[in-house]
């Protein structure tokens, strides 16, 4: 206990002295991961609200494709990417290989299903009667399909955080697609779990704090959308 | 001009026929209350009429023109009527918003917005809530709201699903006080459900009956579950008690339904000293006596053991020379042609 | 031997009292039903009697017994008393499974529960639906089961919690009979809530009337929302019209009661070529007249405009004789000591 | 494409063939992600239940901490079970890092507070009639948890089938705590990750059709077991 105390209090002091390395790191991991759930959200939720509000032949089906998406490993993601983006993969001479935007290319494909399968039970969970109401009282189809999306607001937000949490956490492709190059494509987890052990331990320390601490606030501003949203019904 | 037309209109549900009407017609300027049990088919023939849902088959004609369902050629339609639905929902917004919503969605200016708005809050009593969360609203506020939010589009219908259903005691009054100014309202025609016949007979002019998806005659109480049997050809059997019946019915297993038609059920006090039930008689209990547009409601006990509730529709002079009394003991007949007896679905 | 005895019971639910009973004995082998708009406390009072939600306050006895509300002795007693939820729910599993419940936690053996089950299924006539499965049941034969459930406990009170709302029209003379059957039961006393008054007549042999939490006068519903002002020493102001009252009541501002004892008016037929409302009286329109235990319920519209139902309870005799019907115009007076003024809550 | 193709083909020629190699790596993780379920499941069941049909002070603030762990990454898990582990942690001396064990303890903390919030949110979606049924039909309070315990079964077995899809997917834990030692802590997760640029490219790809089907089949599972929760209600 005395070394994780030890460790705890160096990371804080690395923490406080604002080391450019340990904040280059976070800043990369940031703005990946705030790419990626951009990207990922710009189509997810226009998507899952379509699939939602509208009625079509096989719409159970997509439905059930994209929960099943839900399970895709990120390792099996970078996997694929990978294949593709290798130097004999399909897109390999885009050079994109051990670079952020193949991160964001892998991250996207995680959490686009995520984005738009809870924009769909978002969707779906409000009341009938808010379209009957829109439309009764004279909304024409886009005004009444707004008055859905104002209504789901706080579970596509949810939907959007969800999605940054789970990117901002994982791993396996930010260390398969970005290769953890220093002052490059080095993120907070990658970071962690290939330095521990090779005298970085602080720094990993240090991370780890950050890390926890976004991951939480993301969490705490879920429960809050989500509490706020089950409140309003 | 007639509001509405219906010609041949059904709604399924897989395999429910949910609404069956062969015809029916509602003039401009109306006041009309719609009755009928739980499942009757209320709520979707609101939705009909409110142009919400298409029927899957027959024709509808609002105001003269007959409806194509649409959406480019219903949205003006849909403009002119509004529903309020039988538990109404508030968008979670302020209640001066919900109200404005209408005029808002009808592009009329901010300042008409607010206040159409506000007038129609204060109709409803309701104008200190302008600022309130609307979706904080207790059942009867909700309903006063939801009201104003209707009225604010200015349409020439109002359609109510059961207005009072769901509201507390001292908002349904309120509401009913404002559901009987609006009865009186010129050029708005307004249709209510309700399962409450003494709230119909206050507030509407004029009622439709359902019955099991169909308009009914205005008694659909009388209808039951019966096994009609071919015995001495006159008889028809009903809940396992004998009633005459003039033409021999033709013959049924179960899931087969016996209709009387309220109209031609006689009352008759027990005349004294003849209490024993006579040839082709039937002993009741009078129950409850209500008042009908131009008739008296009856509502007997006809059963042997807490049976069979039958209602009938008698002339008040019948009801006041005959000196009938809840609690009295009364024998009936019924007309040769009373019963309507329907086939089970095949 | 009572059943019940409730003392100062009291339920609160946060700022609401729920239930608030100063004292009420309810006799055994009796078949009493609880009438009472919406939240009006029925169904917290049925929680109380059926021993699962002890009062905020007050003492209940069950069968003579002080009721102690801790766990260990609170499950003995529970097991005589069986209550049906107004939406019953089944567990998910088949009909029979659900009906032997209560004897398998009393630790009967697997012969006894199927014997016991199959019997109770017959008797709701629900016997050959005793394999399928209990959640996919229809409003209607859910209410059947849960009521073959509950029988299957073999308890010496059944309490049910309108027992037809919810039920579709086929199965509610079913369950009504259901009901009425078990009310002739030896050694099962019955208590049953409904909105129904109709129905209360029919199969009740007491009644019991509750209005917001409170025991009630026979018809709860003369309980107005008013204004009462000190005003020529003599009247009180109801919905903006002056009703006579003896004494000079106190002056209270908005959120008082008024409440009108329906056994303290008179109704008397429109003496002919009298038809202004002399001094002291009141015009009203009959509505409905219906039957009670040993009156005769008359509910009355007097307010100006849609305005104000009153409930009269009178004797037979005075009906026939006025020769009173739905629909006549009558004039009322009020007994000296019909109003009671509720002060506004403090 | 033609490189993604021809892994795959390979990858499906290694996997017809019964390589010795691949099949305990898939032996691992399945054994290492079962065990870990297995000890979540048996402490996460009983106490998301005992909090949700239990009424006592703070039960609101532990709903809250319980869903917030939620949040927990796999490498601040990773990194603070390595603390612990290390030879200069506090239990260094059990000698437990870079074992299957070690990589069950990081697991076990992470689906803990899955299996329990989810325990939680299925029995709590249980209709409060249920339980007041089980009393007024003579049940104690043991027949009556039992009673709800057995209504809210599908939700539970959702809550534990989602715990499993989330551990073996994972790698964070299993990278940190096992450090992919050949023939003894390496998971499908871990070989994917770091082998797939050492020439072990066709092992990765046969262990990301392997890890995909059974993430694939435990989504379903979990879709099969909700949806006839749905269907229940």
């Amino acid at each position: 206990m005395d070394f994780l105390t030890k460790s705890l209090a160096e990371a804080a002091g690395m923490l406080a002295s604002l080391d450019p390395e340990l904040y280059f790191i976070v800043y990369v991991s940031l703005k990946v991961a705030l790419v990626s759930t951009l990207i990922a959200s710009a189509a997810g939720v226009p998507l899952g609200f379509f699939i939602a509000i509208r009625k079509f032949r096989g719409k159970r089906g997509v439905i059930t494709v994209l929960n099943t998406l839900l399970a895709l490993p990120t390792v099996v993601i970078g996997l694929f990417v990978y294949a593709l983006l290798s130097r004999q993969g399909a897109l390999g001479s885009l050079g994109l290989l051990y670079t952020p935007a193949a991160i964001v290319t892998g991250q996207v494909i995680l959490i686009l299903p995520w984005v738009a399968a809870f924009t769909v039970s978002a969707v779906s969970r409000i009341d009938e009667r808010y379209r009957r109401t829109a439309m009764t009282l004279g909304a024409g189809p886009f005004q009444t399909a707004f008055a859905i999306l104002r209504e789901a607001r706080f579970g596509i937000i949810g939907a959007v955080i969800a999605a940054f949490g789970r990117v901002i956490a994982e791993i396996g492709i930010a260390m398969m697609l970005g290769g953890n190059i220093k002052g490059f494509t080095r993120t907070m987890t990658t970071a962690m779990a290939l330095e521990h052990n090779k005298g970085e331990f602080v720094l990993a320390v240090a991370l780890g704090i950050i890390l926890l601490a976004v991951s939480l606030a993301m969490n705490i501003l879920l429960q809050l959308a989500q509490g706020r949203y089950g409140e309003d019904r | 001009m007639t509001l509405y037309d219906l010609t041949l209109v059904q709604v399924q549900f897989g395999a429910l026929r949910a609404l069956d009407i062969d015809r029916l017609s509602l003039p401009e300027n109306s006041a009309c209350a719609l009755l009928g049990p739980n499942g009757s088919g209320k709520t979707t023939l609101l939705h009909v009429l409110a142009l919400l849902r298409p029927p899957t088959r027959g024709a509808v004609s609002f105001m003269g023109e007959p409806v194509s369902w649409r959406e480019k050629t219903l949205l003006p339609l849909r403009r002119k009527v509004v529903l309020v639905d039988q538990h109404p929902i508030m968008f979670s917004t302020t209640v001066i918003k919900n109200v404005s919503y209408g005029p808002k969605m009808r592009g009329e200016s901010r300042s008409f917005q607010k206040r159409i708005a506000l007038e129609c809050l204060d109709r409803v009593g309701m104008k200190e809530y302008a600022d309130r969360p609307a979706h904080r609203l207790s059942g009867g506020e909700t309903q006063r709201v939801a009201i104003a939010r209707a009225l604010a589009c200015g349409p020439r219908v109002l359609l109510l699903d059961e207005p009072t259903a769901g509201v507390d005691i001292e908002n349904q009054s309120v509401v009913e006080k404002i559901i009987f100014d609006l009865c009186s309202e010129k050029n708005m025609s307004i249709l209510f459900s309700t399962h409450n016949p003494i709230q119909a007979e206050r507030l509407a002019r004029s009622k439709i009956y359902l019955s099991a998806g169909r308009l009914a005659a205005p008694a659909a109480e009388n209808r039951f579950p019966a096994r009609v049997l071919q015995q001495n050809g006159l008889l028809a059997l009903i809940d396992n008690r004998e009633i005459h019946t003039g033409p021999p019915p033709e013959i049924f297993s179960t899931g087969s339904f016996v209709s009387i038609d309220p109209e031609k059920i006689r009352v008759y006090a027990n005349a004294r000293g003849n209490s024993g039930p006579r040839n082709g008689w039937l002993a009741a209990k009078v129950l409850q006596i209500s008042a009908e547009t131009d008739r008296i409601r009856v509502v007997l006990d006809a059963g042997k053991a807490g049976g069979t509730l039958l209602t009938a529709l008698l002339k008040a002079g019948d009801v006041r020379q005959n000196r009938i009394v809840p609690g009295d003991s009364v024998q009936i007949t019924l007309d040769p042609d009373a019963l309507r007896i329907e086939k089970p679905p095949a």
